[in-house]
Parts: C-alpha cells; structure tokens; sequence
C-alpha cells in the first residue's frame, strides 16, 4: 500500500479527490483484543512483541474505533494559495491497540491528529477523504466528517480524548491546574464538587505529577514544562474515552515519568479497552509501545504496518533512515558496547576533566589553558514554594518546587547537559542563567559578567553574549510577527549586516535547521510544533552567542532532524567554540551531546560529572533510576540490563 | 497586601488633593468668576458698582491662592462652602442629588454590563453570520447616538406615545426606568466593543482549542473559559465607563429632569459655580479613586499570573491548608502558616 | 501489499469519499465561501460611505449648489423635499449642504480628538504597564487625576484656554480621552508583559523601546484600536456638546456636531434635523468600524 | 393624544394640583432676585404686594395697602396705608412694620448676606412707621416709580423671620423657610427637580381689583423642572403636565393643534433688540450705525423665527409699554443704502472674504447671544447673515450663559448688545440703558471718564428723576427719538411670554410683565 498511497500523492500532487481511494485492498487488519494480551505490557519490561499481538488478535477482529481513509488537507496561506498537508492517509486503529505515527517533523501527524477530532485550523481545508468513530457500547458509530457541532460535543471528550502537542499554551492560563483538569468531568459526568476534585488529585497522581492536590490548586504559568503535559494527558483520559489522540505526549518528560505514561496509556488500552492514535518523532518509544506503526512523511504515508515488522525489516528508505538516525538507540548501544566513550563529545569531555560540582570548579583545570570556566553557577536559590511534608509523602523530606543551592561550572566550548525529572528546576536554571530571572540567592558568572547584577549596558552585552531557547517555542514567538522577522530581530538588535544582509543571515538560519527559508514569512501558528522549535533554535544560534542555554530544544524534534540539529550545533561548537548548557530529559540526546552532565532531582542537584562517567558508572541511586527508564526497544533491551547493571 | 493597600491609599489621597487642586487651577483659568457670573446676569439688573461690592464681599476679587487656601482648608475642615449661584449650601445641595445619582449610576452600570454582554455574545455567536455582525456593529452605533437624542426618543414613544411610565411626579422604581435604559445604551458600547475582540482573542487561544476537543460548546466554553480570560480589558474599561456615567448623567438627569449630580455639574460650569464644582470633583475623584483601585485589585484576581510569585504560592497553600483543615487531609495548617513566614521573610 | 493493507479502511460503505469539500467539524462553520463574502457587501458599503464622505470633505461644491451659511429668503424648518434632501434647518439653511460643508471640519476634528487621546494615551499606557514600580504609579495617578476632573470643565477651560475653534475643541476632547486610552493600553501591556515572547525579545538584545514598539504595542493595539473606531463617534458628539455650548465651531461654519446639537429642540416638529446628520454620524462610525474589522481580518 | 375639553363652560370650583413645567430650576425667593424667570413664577404666587398692577392697563390698584399712596411733590415721600388682618403663613402679622423692613432691606440690600438691592428701587432713604398701619418710604432723589416698584414681585413681601435669613436661605435646599403671606405657601421642596406650593385656606386679602377673592380655586401648584424643551412640551401634549411656560415660536402650531391652549402674553417693556455700543471705536461713526440699522432685515428674522405673536417692533418700547412712540419708518431695511453709507465711513476695501476693512482694519463687530431671550441665536445668525450681506463681520461671542453675561461687561468682547428688559414703568428705560443699572452700552469709562453718548444718561436721569408723570412721558419720548436719530438701537421683535395649558386649565393670567398669576387659575374636570 506504501507503494501505491505514493503513486497516488505522485499522481496528483494538487490533491483533489484521489481516484484510488476506492480500488485499496480490503484486508482487515490483523487487530489484537487487549485482554488477551495479559498483564505482561507496563508492569515489566518483558514484553511481548507487537507482532505476537498482531497475530493473537487477528482472531477475535472486533470492528474498528477509528477508520480513517483518503484524507487529504490543504492549508490555504495567507497570500491565498493552498498548501497540501496530507494526502491521501489512511489509518485504522482497533479497541484497545496502540497505532504510533512517526514522522518527521512538518509531515502532518499534527494535522492528521487535529482532523480527527474535528479541529482543524481556521485556514485548514478538507479536500476529500472520511473519518469514521466505530461503535462504543451503546454509542453508534458515526462518520466524523458529517457531524453537526452539537453532535460534535457528545464525541469530544467523551469518545475521543485528546492530548494537544503544546502544552505551553494550552490549558487555560486563569484557571487551576485542578479546573483545567477537571473540565471534561464536568462536561460529560455528573460528579459533584468533591468527587470531581478527588478524580482529578488522583488523575494527577497517576500522571505522575508530585504533590498532587497541591499541584491541582496551581495555575499553569506555576508549572513546569513537563507537568503541563502530563496535566494535559491527565484532562484527556478523565472520562476513559474510547479513542486518545495522543500528540506527542511525551515529548517533554524525562524517561521515568515518559514510562509511567506509556504504562498508563497500557493500562488504559487493557482496562478500558481504548484505542489511541499515539504521534511521535521517537521511534523507540513507537517501537516499544505502539501495535502498529504508520510512517508519515511529506504529508503522506511512507509505510504502515504492525510495529514489529516495520521495525525489523523497514521496506521504505525513509523508513531504514529514520532508524539509523535514532540516536536512543544508537548512543545506547554505543554506550552498552565500549563503556562510556562513544558519541562524538566524548574525547572533549575528556579534556575538560570533568569540572563537576559547583564547590571544585575553582580547581579544575580548563582545556586550552583558561584560567577560569565560562560559566560559575554557586548556591543558586529560587524557592517558590517550599512544601512540608505530608502523610502521603512520607520520605520525601522537605520538598522545594524551585532549585536550591544548585552549582555548577561549564567550560568554555563544551557542553553541559542538564537532566532530572520534570518540574526538578531545569528551565528554572536555565532562565537564571539567562538572565531571565533574578534568583532569590547564589552567584551565576558567565564570562566576566555577573548575571544577577547587571547595568542596562551590562545587560545588553550579557544578551549579546548568552541565549535562551526557550523550553515552549510557540508561547516564546511573537504571534504577530512573521517568523522570518523573529530571527532576525536579535541582528537587528544588536546591528549586525545590512538589511539585505540580514535577510540572507536569516535564510541561512532556517536553513540551516532544515526548515524551507520560505517558511520564513509565515506566522507562527502556520507552522507545525518541530518547525516553531527549530525557528526557536534558529533565532538564538544566528547571532552566535558564546553560551546558549538549550531548553528541552530538541524534544518535538523527529530523529533525522534532530540528528541534523545536533550536528549542527555540534559543528558551531568546533567552528566557533561555543559554549552550551543542554537540557533535556532524552538522555540518548544528552550522552551524544554532552561532555559533563548534571543531574537534577526535585530542585537540588544530585550529581554532576564527565558524561561518560555518569552515564556508566552512576554514583546516586536517583542516576541509575534515571537511566534505568530508558526505553528499550528491540534488540537494545537486554543489552541495556547488563550494560546499565539495573 | 497590606502594605500596598496603604501605599495605595496614600496615592488615593494625593490623586483627590491633586484633582482638586487642578480643579482649582481650572477654575481659576476660566474667565470671570461664579459671583459675577450672577450677579451681572441682566435679570438682577444691578450695576457695575454693585456688582463689585458684592464680589467684595464674597471674597471673590482676592488672589487665587487666596481663595485656593480658603476653599481647601475649608475642604478639609468638611465645610463644602455655598453655592455661588444660589447661596444654598454645597453640603446640602449634594446631599441631596447624590443618592439620585448613585441609584442611577448603579442601575445604568448594571443594565450596560448586561446590554454590554448580550451584545458581545450575538455578535461573537450569533447565527446567523449577518446576525452577528450586525451586533459587531452594534457598539459603534451605540456611541453614535447622541444621549440627548436618545433620551428624547425613548420618553416620546414610551412614555407620551404608549404612556407607560410617566415622566411627572414618577415613582422612585418608575422614575429610573427610562434614564437608565439611555444611560446604558452608549455606556454599554465601549464594554461590548471591547468585550467581542477580547472574546475573539481568547478564541483563536489554543486552550479554548482544548476545551474544544474536550466537547465543550460554544456557551460551555464562553462562560468557562472565554469570559474569565477576556475579562482583563473588559474590567478596565468597566472602571473607566464610571466616567461616563458621570458624564452620561450629566445628559441624561437634564433630559429627564432629574435633580443629581450630573445636572449638578451642568449647572455648576454653565454658571461658574466653584464651591459646587469643587464639591464635584472631590465626589468624583472619591469615586474614580475606589472603583479603580477595585480593578486594581481585581487584576491579580482575574489573571493569576499577575499576582506576585511568592503570594500565589501563599495564597495557594492558605487555600490548601483551610480545605485540608475541613477535610482532614493535605499538609497541616501549622506548615502552611510557617512557609508564610518564611515567603515573608524572604520578600 | 499485504502487511499494508492494515490501514487502509474497511468496505463499508461510509468510507466512500465524500463529494465535495466537506468542512471536517464543529469548529468551522460549513459553508466557507458564504461566510466570507458576505462581510464583503458590507465593506463595500462601507467603504462607499467612506469615499463620499471624503469627497464630500474636499470637494463639497460638488455635492450641493445650496450656500450652506446663508438661506436667503428659504422659510425654517422646511421638511425634506428634492430640492431641500435634508430639509431646512432654524434658519432657513439648507441642512444637506451645511452636512456636505461640514464634513471636512467634523471629520478632521474628530480625527485630531481621536488621534491626541490614542497616541498620548497610549504612550501612557505602554510606559506604566511595562515599566511598572514608580513611573506607572506617576503616571497612573496623573491619569486618575485627569479622569477625576469632570469632562465637561476640562474641555472647557482647555478650550478657553487655547482659543476657540474646531481644532482646539478636538484637541480639549482629545486631552479630555486620553486616561481612558492609557488606562485600557496599560491593562492589555501589563498582561502582555507576561508573555514569553516579550522575554524572549528581550533576550534577542531587545532594548526597553525597541520591545515596546515592535511586540507589546502591535499585540497590546487590537483592543485600544477598537476602542478609538469608538471615539471617532462619541468624539463628533462631545465637540457637539462644546459647540452647543458656544465653545466650538463659531458660527455660521457648518459642523456635524453643531447640526445635530442645534436641531435638539425641534426633535418633535422638525425631526429631520437632528436625525439626518446624526445618521450620516452613524453611518460613518459604522463604517469606520467595519472597515477597520474588515482590515484586520484581511491582515490575519 | 389631543385635548379635546371644552374650551369654555364650567364654573369655577376649587380643587386640583397644577403641574408646571419651568426649563430651569429656580435659584432663590429672595424677592428683588426675582426676576429671573423660575423665580418670578414662584414669588409672584406666594407673595402679596402693597400695590396690584392691572396688567392690561397697567394702572395701579390697591392690594395690601389700602389704597394708592400719598406722594409729596418731589415724589421723594410715599406714605402707604395698609389693610388690617393680613397674616403671613406662620401666623406673624403683616404690618406696617413688617412692611417696612421689608422695604429697607429690598431698598438697601445687606452685602454681608449677599442679598442685593432692588433694581427698581434706587435712591431708597429710609422708612418710617407711623402706627401699626401706616407706612413711610424717604428716597434721596425723586423717585416717581416707586409706586409701580412696589406692585412688582421684586416687591413681594415676607414674613419677618425670612428677613433674616442670607443668601442660603433663600437658595434651593430651604424653600420651605420662605414665610409669606400669599394665596399659596411652599410645602415641599425637591433640590432642582420640584417646589410644591400649597393653598393658604385662609386667604382673604386679594386685590379687591380682581373678580375672584378668597381662597385660590387650586389646592396647589407643582412647579416641576426639566432642562430638555421637547420633554416639557411633550409632557404638556401628552397630559402628563398641565402647563408650560416658554412655547418656542415653531412649536405653537403644533401645540394648537393638539388642542392645548396658548396664551402670548406681552412683557410690556423694552422690545427685543440691539445696543449699539458707541464707545467703541468702530461704532463711534454714527454714518456706520446707520449703515447696521438699514442692514437688518427684521421682516425676515420675524418671518423666519418667530409667528405673529412676536409683532416686529414698532418702537424701541413695546406698544403696551409705558411711554411706548411708534417710530413706522425707522430702522427700514435697505441694504442699498447700508452699502452706501458703509462706503461713505471709509469702509471701501474688501478682504478676500468679502469683508469690508478701512486702512486695513476689518469691520469686525461682536454680538452676545442673549440666553434667556427665545432663539437668541438664531436670531443673530440671521443678523449676522445681513451683515456679511453689507460686507460686516459680526462675530456671534462664543459661550454658555455664565461667559455671555461675564463678556457683555466688555467692550473689547461685546460690541453689540442684545437683550430686552420687562418692566410696566417709564423706569424700564434706566433699567436698560442707565450707566446706574444695566448700562446696555456700557456708556461710561469709569477710569477714563470718557462716555459714548452722555446725551443719553442725561435723559435717562430725567426720566428717573421727574415727579411728574407727564415729564417722565416726555423724555421717554425723547429718548427713543434720540435712539433713532443716532441709530444706537435697533428694536427687533416685541417679546411675549409665551404659555402652554391643557384646556382644562381656565382664567390663567400674568403680571404685567409675563410672570404667570395662579391665584384666579381653576380646573375644569
Ligand atoms: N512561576 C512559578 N511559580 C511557582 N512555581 C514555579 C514557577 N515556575 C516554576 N515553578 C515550579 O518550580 C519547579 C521547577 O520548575 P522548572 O520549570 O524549572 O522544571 P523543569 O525541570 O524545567 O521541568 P520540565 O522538565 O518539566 O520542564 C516546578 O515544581 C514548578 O512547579
Ligand atoms: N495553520 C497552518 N497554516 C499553514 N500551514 C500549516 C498550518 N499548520 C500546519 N501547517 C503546515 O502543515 C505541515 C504539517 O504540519 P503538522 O503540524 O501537521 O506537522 P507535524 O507532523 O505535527 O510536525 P511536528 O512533528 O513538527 O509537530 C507543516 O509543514 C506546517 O508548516
Ligand atoms: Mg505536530
Ligand atoms: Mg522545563
């Protein structure tokens, strides 16, 4: 089918209604009924391969939750010409399985997301193609395309939950997390006040956010990154609908908690029987989890088929390409192979000799001869909320949200990757170390300024000097403002180039993330989640700042993109010998890419050292769960016990 | 909270001694002054020369500061003056028109938020679409009715042509009826107007998208999660419609014959009545100085991420700590009093 | 061919393509074509409303033969009829041609009354909100003070003071608007303030004016723009109510606002002279506004 | 909905509250102050007067004072004889010593209390009283009109303890301590919407002139107030009122054809026009006044404002005007001849404009709008027209009421005066035009010495100053011969005070000078 969906989007790339659509093979799919599956998926990592499934439920085929066909979507911009999204995809997922679109980023697993469930962009236009919600109990099914919107708000929620791809902006800034979360209890129960409190403190709770029913009283702008995301995926699965759209749910949660989604989407598959259209750039975790697999690109389906097979004998180049680039499995296998000197940073890191914690750095000894470190954090304090212990939280001690007394050092041209779970003061420390926030207490030098004290002229070297890619890319865009002119802004700001200059500056920028320089004029809610991150990258690297702070920079980023991202970012640092401080919870990305790391656990900092180093031989049992919650796809997995000696 | 409460006050009471005092000035500017602005009036028939004594006698030729010291430190020993124009006491005279006034403001507000929200919604929502936007033109044409104009229409047809409330001798519920629909109706257009583009920007919001995918609808979402967000500019400009209330009244109590504070005003600057004008404006300023420190300090109410980071995190476990100390669960009160301490401490 | 079939969709009949372009779900409203052209015959109105007002503005002779400031010997308050379209007004004008001649005089004015109160305070507003600590405090009190001060004894001392005259009566009713402008510019910048954008701006080497001009003014000027699309109208009535008072435009010269004030008292016997121009106030206004919705709407 | 009672029929039967509809509140009872219209229609219904006017023959009857006064020769000594058993309403005598306090503080007024003197009493000497009813008034100078002055509502009498009470006490907020002794009393006072006058049920001291005595025949009076003329005459179209007062001239059609019921009554004073303020330099040439005189059309102001009862002026007094010269033939309008005359002062240039200059100099005159005046505005719009007509630029001064009378004190702002002044007496004349009152010509420099046109005040004093009626008579004429001979006035319009009743409202009338008179006023049903 992968051969003919291309011929026909080769056909008619004007993509008006694809003439073969109706002449597709009618095989059903081999389906899997959850149940027969076992307890085994999310309780070990023993699990059975996808394509075992595949062949057990092919004997109980029970009628689809979601059939979509021949769908194809054309954007129309704003100089009035249509863009074609998607062409011709099609895509079933049966009750209780998982099907993952993978694809890189731009290919329209976003749009294809937002079609099902009914909301497409203002500028969105469907071409042609069906949309089919299969039978739920006693609910019918229903073509999607042809509902009325009163129709609409009974299927929504209800039927089909949803997990957008932002979450920086999605949950509504003047409302509690609580509220936020509850919503779809209100809308489609009948629960009172207190029980609707008491279901979404535990839906909290089960998506893992710390302190639960505290966190529910806190408004969105009060949480991290991660939290938002998982207070998005707790809304949607409120009800148990029979369908969970799920956009990139994961993309900004470090490994434990991204396990303990993915188990709770398994849970959610045995136990309620829910199907869920799971869209990510991550292979390894479509891999790991996901039924089947639907390879997108270009708008397109590249190849689609049960997970296993595609994983293990990918038919497309495309496919066979992706694979390659995953740097999950590449670094990981690297890392079980020789020990701790694969990826490309390695030998810097080395030299550098692992300037650790904050309290050594003045005795290490810099590589290149410097006297001093380009960047001295010490005692970095910024409480928000100190929070005492709790029944509940018997062993947690006293718990911070916010960092406490963090240090640490990055030498000039290398690296620093910083990783902790979610809500553990990465972004916070990334924008103290921008300049972004006054800590309460501690001393940040970066270079000869000092961060916490700076003159109006001081700042403005400071700027020049250090960048910020900030952690959500669409709330850090100007709306109104062309991306193009985003870009430039800092070259303007800081008079770099001729205007014409500029322009070319700017098209080498864009180009130089992968994104078409004709991008450039659009507004950022024209472009797709990796695009408005890689425009994010873009702005902050065209000046060619000495210190970028990356925060979570990479994390929408589909693998081939992101292989180049880093690259590029790699060679700035050889060219140019920039410095960057890394944060992110992938930590495949952050082995490949960093020469010391430092790790982050509920606002302290728990360890610190060379990356290889940390990486194999972990000193705190919080590294080692840290690293032990990597996923493992195929082969990796038993590789990866010993290796990781969990 | 405490503390900027004070400090607001303070500026409270800058803001009413500086309106005052430029009110003064204002005054001052103006040529001729109340006494002669009476006393000449041809109707007395008296001459320049009496004229003078009487200007003499009330002070009026002295020097502004004079008079400017005089009418302040009677202001604040709570003695209001006399009514240049007709000798009757300021305190009596605005005694008398404030309550009028107030009832009117109060009920012209509300009935304005009310117009002011129907129209935001039938122009945002309305089906169908020429329904809607005609309701998006709705505040502009509002604004462009001239009150006189309207108060005059609407007491032709409904009160002499259909004759049902009567404009002489009304009752006091009767009586509010009319003025208030014409206060409310050009009132109204600023608050709608703002109210729909706000509605319209926090609908192209990708949260309302969310909501969405939940299955709200259109009514669920615009009382849930529309009209919080777009109140911000709707509440401002609810605290500056006190200005034109003040205004409109001044209209609408002379095309009804109201005895207030508008019609008050009119005649206090139709005859340069200082006492009576001052007396206005301190009014007015007590006034505009409440309401907009209310919106002040609803701000942080309305948006959360305008409130100080430390206080949120106070405000939150206080919350936290009264519901745990009902249900029995959550972090105790103790620690959440002492984590106040601390945030104190720190700030 | 096989393992690909998985997606493709089953038989039943309700995957058949639909015809047409179906618009996929609630959040659109069908009919795509209808929705836009619609606002379309509107606009065009409008912006014929708009085009004749300005004509009429610099080339009234063209309009009307009738002298605006004199009615030789026509009788008062003469109902409209083809020769007289707006009727006469008290003294025996022709109203259609004081309208026509007005227009440059009403329309510049409310212009100028517009533009003083949106672009001082504006300033105002974006200074206070952005800077916050003691410079919005200032400000925000002068603001106070000068809402205070009753409008009508504001704009009358500032016109004694500058002269009298059309242009000094914006200008007064312009002053008398600027703390409503810097009060709603200082809401939307405060809350702008807080948007990560701004940060980022400022972390692109943005400086204070810079991210002012370039991202909280364009994402802060929506909501103040709609509100001075409003002033234009309550700006032509308040230099009405000035005028009516003697403090505007010195007779005889024609001015919208005079029109209407001076034709109050013969709502009941002559109706014509107070509606008529205050129609073709409202249809202005209108159209203004919709003009300005419609451009908007083009820019997104 | 029309009004369809019978016009006529009935008998007079007490009972019925009137509702009134004034354009202005009142601002104070203090009686020499009443004359400003809201007041005066209060005053002149709850105050009694020593003398009652007739105000068709305007002669002289007795009211409170038994009978006409005795006047020595020089007319500078006025003994009066009162009534007996005249009570104010707090049951305070009215008595010759009552009398006379009032008339010392209405002759002298008390700075202190910011109550001014009377206008109509000028030269006041003192008072005497003689026994409990007799009375005597001393001046310095003659003072012939007196006896009309005290007929006046500016000469309404009060009860002792009002006396006392200063300029407050007049104003609005304390109506209710006004104690007189007239057919109706204050009951209830509402700041700047309403008063409430009630019937004296003992009343029993009308003019024995008029036909009805005793009590009144209403219960009471509403005067109600509200600024917006269309709701005034609507609230009287539709039934909600009773009456109006100020019908504007293009509204008496309509109000009669609803079936209500006009009543124009004549001022009796000096006719609407203009002063020509001659002290000022472009109005010193007398050629140039001329020229203005023959400028203006007052058949089209007449024609185009205003109905037939608004007569154009055939004098500079009104015909039923004490002292009243018809003068056919001046003040004709030939613009021909302004232009001539114009061109004779010099004034031959021409701006772009049209406007005529002399060595640069435009003629650029200034006229105020007179506020209290019916269509003031449109009427100097019209003179304005015809004047640009001639070449004139006459400026109309900008301004609410206060700015108008502030500026008509200025020669540099007002050049030329428009106003009327009421009063049944040859002393109408110094009220207007003497340097002592008015002074509608600003006529005299104080600091310079210099006058515009002494021969005038010289009249004006013997018009104030002669014992002798016939005298008086004289020099009024006089006067008004000199007016048209030195073009210093153009009478424009006799000025009525025009009323709206509904029909049922029966035997209504006015003072001399339009004030209205409720006193005889009855409903029929
Ligand atoms: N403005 C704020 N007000 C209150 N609490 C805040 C605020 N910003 C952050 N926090 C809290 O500080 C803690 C650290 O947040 P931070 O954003 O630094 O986490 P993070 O490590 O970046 O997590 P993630 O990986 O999920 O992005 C969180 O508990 C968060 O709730
Ligand atoms: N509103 C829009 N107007 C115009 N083009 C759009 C719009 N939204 C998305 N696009 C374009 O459509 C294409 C598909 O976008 P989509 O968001 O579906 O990508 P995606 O697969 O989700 O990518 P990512 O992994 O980066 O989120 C992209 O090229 C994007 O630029
Ligand atoms: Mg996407
Ligand atoms: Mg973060």
């Amino acid at each position: 089918m992968s051969e003919q969906n291309r011929q026909a989007a080769g056909a008619d790339p004007t993509g008006s209604a694809s003439p073969h659509s109706a002449t597709r093979g009618k095989t059903r799919t081999p389906s899997e009924n959850p149940r027969s599956r076992g307890s085994a998926i999310g309780t070990d990592y023993s699990i059975e391969y996808p394509e075992e499934f595949a062949e057990t439920a092919g004997a109980h085929a029970q009628p689809p939750v979601l059939t979509v066909s021949g769908l194809s979507i054309d954007y129309r911009t704003r100089s009035g010409e249509s863009v074609p999204a998607l062409r011709d995809v099609g895509l079933t997922i049966r009750p209780g399985s998982m099907t993952a679109v993978v694809g890189e980023s731009g290919s329209g697993k976003t749009t294809t997301a937002s079609a099902v469930i009914g909301l497409l962009a203002e500028n969105a236009q469907v071409t042609d193609g069906t949309v089919v919600l299969g039978t739920y109990g006693e609910e019918p099914e229903l073509d999607l395309g042809a509902l009325s919107p009163r129709e609409w708000k009974r299927v929504r929620g209800r039927r089909i939950g949803y997990i957008p791809q932002d979450p920086g902006t999605s949950l509504n800034p003047v409302k509690t997390v609580g509220a936020n979360v509850a919503e779809s209890l209100r809308l489609h129960t009948a629960l009172s006040a207190e029980a609707r409190r008491a279901r979404v403190v535990e839906l909290l709770d089960r998506v893992g956010i710390d302190r639960a029913a505290m966190r529910a009283d806190q408004y969105p702008h009060e949480l991290s990154g991660g939290m938002r995301q998982r207070a998005l995926i707790a809304a949607a699965i409120a009800v148990d609908p029979q369908l969970l759209i799920a956009d990139e749910p994961t993309s900004a949660l470090d490994v434990t908690v991204q396990k303990r989604i993915l188990d709770l989407l398994d849970e959610l598959r045995r136990e309620a029987g829910t199907g869920i259209l799971f869209i990510t750039h991550d292979l390894a975790v479509a891999a790991e989890r996901a039924d089947a697999l639907l390879v997108v690109r270009r708008g397109h389906v590249e190849e689609s088929g049960p997970a296993s097979r595609l994983l293990r004998h990918p038919e497309s180049a495309y496919t066979r390409r992706l694979l390659a680039d995953a740097p999950s499995m590449q670094s990981l296998l690297a890392l079980g192979g020789d020990g701790g000197t694969a990826g490309g940073a390695d030998e810097a890191a080395d030299g550098v000799a692992a300037a650790s914690g904050g309290e050594d750095s003045g005795t290490s000894a810099g590589a290149g001869g410097e006297a001093r470190p380009l960047v001295e954090v010490s005692g970095l304090t910024q409480v928000y909320a100190r929070v005492p212990r709790d029944e509940h939280d018997a062993d947690a001690g006293e718990q911070i949200i916010g960092i406490e007394d963090v240090g640490f050092t990055v030498e000039r041209g290398t690296t620093l990757g910083l990783v902790g779970e979610s809500g553990s003061g990465k972004s916070t420390i990334g924008r103290a170390l921008t300049g972004f926030l006054t800590p309460q207490s501690g001393a940040i030098r970066v270079g000869e300024l000092d961060a916490t004290r700076l003159d109006r002229r001081g700042l403005r070297a400071f700027r020049r000097t250090v960048q910020l890619v900030h952690q959500n890319p669409a709330s850090a865009l100007d709306p109104v403002h062309s991306v193009g002119s985003s870009i430039e802004e800092p070259l303007r700001n800081f008079r770099i180039g001729s205007k014409a200059e500029r322009k070319g500056l700017v098209a080498r920028a864009l180009d130089r993330v992968a994104l078409d320089p004709s991008l450039a004029a659009r507004r950022p809610r024209e472009l797709s989640g990796g695009q408005l991150q890689r425009v994010a990258i873009a702005r902050a690297l065209v000046i060619e700042p000495e210190l970028v702070v990356f925060d979570e920079a990479v994390s929408a980023l589909d693998v081939t993109v992101q292989a180049q991202i880093l690259e590029l970012i790699d060679g700035l640092q050889r060219e140019l010998g920039l410095t960057y401080v890394f944060i992110s919870h992938d930590l495949a990305v952050v082995r490949q890419v960093a020469h010391t790391v430092t790790v982050m656990s509920a606002g302290r900092l728990v360890e610190s050292g060379p990356v290889g180093r940390v990486f194999s031989q972990p000193q705190e049992a919080y590294t080692k769960r840290l690293l032990g919650a990597i996923p493992r796809p195929l082969e990796t997995q038993v590789l990866d016990h010993q290796a990781l000696s969990i | 909270m405490a503390v900027y409460l004070a400090g607001r006050l303070g500026q409270a009471l800058l803001v009413l001694f500086l309106a005052y005092t430029a009110a003064s000035m204002l005054l001052m500017i103006l040529p001729g002054d109340g006494v002669l602005a009476r006393y000449a009036n041809p109707a007395l028939g008296l001459s320049g020369e009496q004229v003078e004594a009487i200007r003499q006698s009330y002070g009026a030729d002295a020097p502004w500061y004079v008079q400017y010291w005089q009418s302040l430190s009677g202001f604040l020993t709570g003695d209001l003056g006399y009514s240049v124009n007709s000798g009757a006491a300021v305190s009596t005279l605005v005694a008398s028109a404030l309550p009028s006034t107030a009832l009117l403001a109060v009920s012209g507000f509300a009935a304005a938020v009310v117009l002011a929200v129907a129209v935001a919604v039938l122009a945002s929502y309305g089906k169908p679409r020429w329904l809607a936007s005609a309701f998006d033109s709705a505040p502009s044409l509002f604004i462009s009715v001239p009150v006189f104009w309207l108060g005059i229409v609407i007491i032709q047809v409904l009160s002499f042509q259909l004759g049902w409330v009567t404009m002489v001798s009304p009752g006091p519920l009767e009586s509010l009826i009319l003025p208030t629909l014409t206060l409310a109706i050009p009132l109204s257009a600023p608050l709608a107007q703002i109210l729909i583009r706000a509605i319209a920007e926090v609908r192209a919001q990708p949260f309302v998208h969310v909501t969405r995918a939940k299955g709200a609808g259109e009514a669920w979402m615009l009382v849930h999660s529309v009209i919080r967000n777009a109140m911000l500019p709707a509440l401002t400009i609810a605290g500056l419609l006190f200005g034109e209330l003040v205004a409109g009244a001044v209209v609408t109590e002379t095309v009804f014959g109201r005895a207030g504070i508008g019609a008050l005003t009119a005649q206090a600057v139709a005859n340069r009545d200082n006492p009576v004008l001052l007396a206005v404006v301190v009014i007015a300023t007590v006034g505009f100085v409440l309401v907009n420190l209310l919106v002040d300090l609803l701000y942080p109410v309305v948006d959360p991420r305008l409130r100080h980071r430390g206080r949120v995190g106070a405000a939150a476990r206080r919350r936290l700590g009264a519901r745990a100390q009902a249900s029995g669960t959550g972090p105790s009160r103790t620690g959440a009093d002492r984590a106040d301490q601390e945030e104190e401490i720190r700030a | 061919m096989s393992a690909s079939t998985a997606h493709t969709p089953p038989s039943a009949g309700t995957a058949a393509p639909a015809s047409g372009t179906p618009a996929h779900g609630g959040a659109r409203p069908a009919g795509l074509g209808t929705r836009l052209r619609l606002p379309r015959i509107t606009t065009l109105i409008a912006a014929v409303v708009l085009g004749v007002t300005i004509l009429w503005a610099l080339v009234p002779g063209l309009f009307t033969g009738h002298n605006p400031i004199d009615g030789g010997e026509t009788a008062s308050l003469l109902a409209p009829s083809a020769e007289h379209w707006f009727g006469t007004d008290q003294i025996g004008r022709d109203v259609y041609s004081r309208v026509v001649h007005g227009a440059s005089r009403s329309l510049l004015a409310a212009l100028i009354a517009v533009a003083v109160g949106l672009v001082v305070g504006s300033a105002i507003g974006l200074i206070a909100g952005s800077r916050g600590g003691w410079v919005s405090d200032v400000l925000m009190r002068i603001v106070d003070v000068l809402l205070s001060i009753p409008a009508l004894l504001l704009t009358l001392t500032i016109v004694i003071v500058l002269g009298f005259g059309t242009v000094n009566a914006a200008i007064a009713v312009g002053i008398a608007a600027i703390a409503q402008f810097a009060r709603l510019a200082r809401a939307q910048t405060v809350t702008i303030m807080q948007a990560d954008y701004v940060q980022a701006a400022y972390g692109s080497g943005g400086t204070y004016w810079s991210v002012l001009f370039r991202h909280v003014l364009p994402n802060a000027v929506s909501a103040v723009l709609a509100l001075a699309v409003l002033q234009i109208g309550s700006a032509i009535l308040q230099i009405s109510t000035l005028g009516f008072l003697g403090y505007g435009t010195p007779a005889p010269a024609p001015e919208w606002g005079l029109i209407i004030a001076e034709g109050r008292n013969f709502v009941a016997t002559a109706w014509w002279l107070t509606v008529l121009p205050g129609l073709i106030v409202m249809a202005v206004v209108v159209s203004t506004h919709r003009l300005g919705t419609a451009l908007r709407e083009a820019a997104q | 909905p029309d009004d369809t009672a019978p016009l006529s029929g009935g008998r007079p039967a007490p009972g019925g509250v009137l509702r009134y509809f004034e354009p202005q509140t009142w601002t104070t009872l203090y009686p020499p102050s009443a004359g400003f219209y809201p007041n005066g229609g209060i005053v002149n219904n709850i105050t009694d007067r020593l003398l009652f006017q007739d105000p068709q023959t305007l002669e002289l009857h007795p009211w409170i004072a038994e009978a006409l006064p005795e006047a020595n020769a020089d007319a500078t000594e006025f003994t009066f004889r009162l009534r007996t058993g005249v009570t104010h309403s707090d049951g305070t005598p009215l008595d010759a010593e009552n009398v006379a306090r009032n008339f010392d503080l209405y002759g002298r007024g008390d700075n202190a209390r910011a109550l001014p003197v009377s206008e109509q009493i000028t030269n006041y000497a003192g008072s005497e009283v003689l026994d409990e009813r007799t009375v005597v008034f001393r001046f310095d100078a003659p003072a012939p009109g007196f006896p009309q002055a005290t007929a006046t509502m500016n000469a309404g009498l009060v009860a002792n303890s009002t006396l006392e009470l200063d300029a407050e006490g007049f104003g609005p907020g304390s109506a209710t301590r006004i104690v007189t002794s007239g057919p109706f009393t204050v009951a209830e006072e509402e700041v700047g919407t309403r008063l409430s006058v009630r019937v004296r049920e003992d009343y029993d001291w009308a003019p024995p002139h008029l036909e009805h005595q005793g009590r009144a025949f209403l219960d009471g009076i509403d005067y109600l107030v509200n600024g917006e003329y269309s709701v005034r005459i609507g609230a009287l179209v539709s039934g909600q009122a009773d009456g109006v007062r100020g019908v504007e001239a293009p509204d008496e059609a309509r109000v009669e054809e609803k079936g209500l019921r006009l009543y124009a009554q004549p001022t009796n004073g000096i006719n609407n026009g203009l002063s020509f303020r001659s002290r000022h330099p472009l109005l010193a040439d007398v050629t140039v006044r001329r020229a203005l005189t023959h400028a203006i059309d007052r058949d089209r102001i007449v024609a185009k404002l205003f109905t037939d009862n608004y007569p154009k002026a055939t004098g500079v007094l009104a015909q039923g005007a004490a002292g009243y010269v018809a003068a056919p033939r001046a003040w004709a309008f030939d613009p021909d001849r302004a232009n001539a005359l114009l061109d004779e002062a010099g004034w031959t240039e021409r701006t772009e404009s049209g406007h005529r200059t002399r060595d640069g100099e435009p003629l650029t005159l200034r006229v105020n709008i007179a506020h209290p005046q019916p269509r003031s505005r449109e009427v100097m719009s019209l003179v304005q027209e015809d004047f640009a007509r001639v070449g004139v630029h006459l400026t109309i001064n900008e301004g609410d009421y206060a700015q108008q009378t502030i500026d008509s004190l200025e020669l540099d702002r007002v050049q030329v005066y428009h106003s009327m002044v009421a009063r049944a007496d040859y002393d109408v004349l110094a009220s207007q035009w003497s340097v002592a009152n008015r002074d509608a010509f600003l006529n005299h420099d104080e600091e310079t010495g210099e006058w515009g046109d002494e021969r005038t005040q010289e009249i004006l004093d013997r018009i104030t100053g002669s014992a002798s009626a016939e005298d008086r008579a004289a020099a009024a004429a006089e006067l008004q011969e000199h007016f048209i001979d030195q073009a210093l006035v153009v009478p424009l319009f006799e000025e009525p005070q025009v009323f709206g009743f509904r029909r049922r409202v029966r035997d209504f009338s006015t003072e001399p000078v339009g004030r209205p008179a409720f006193y005889s006023v009855w409903l029929a049903d």
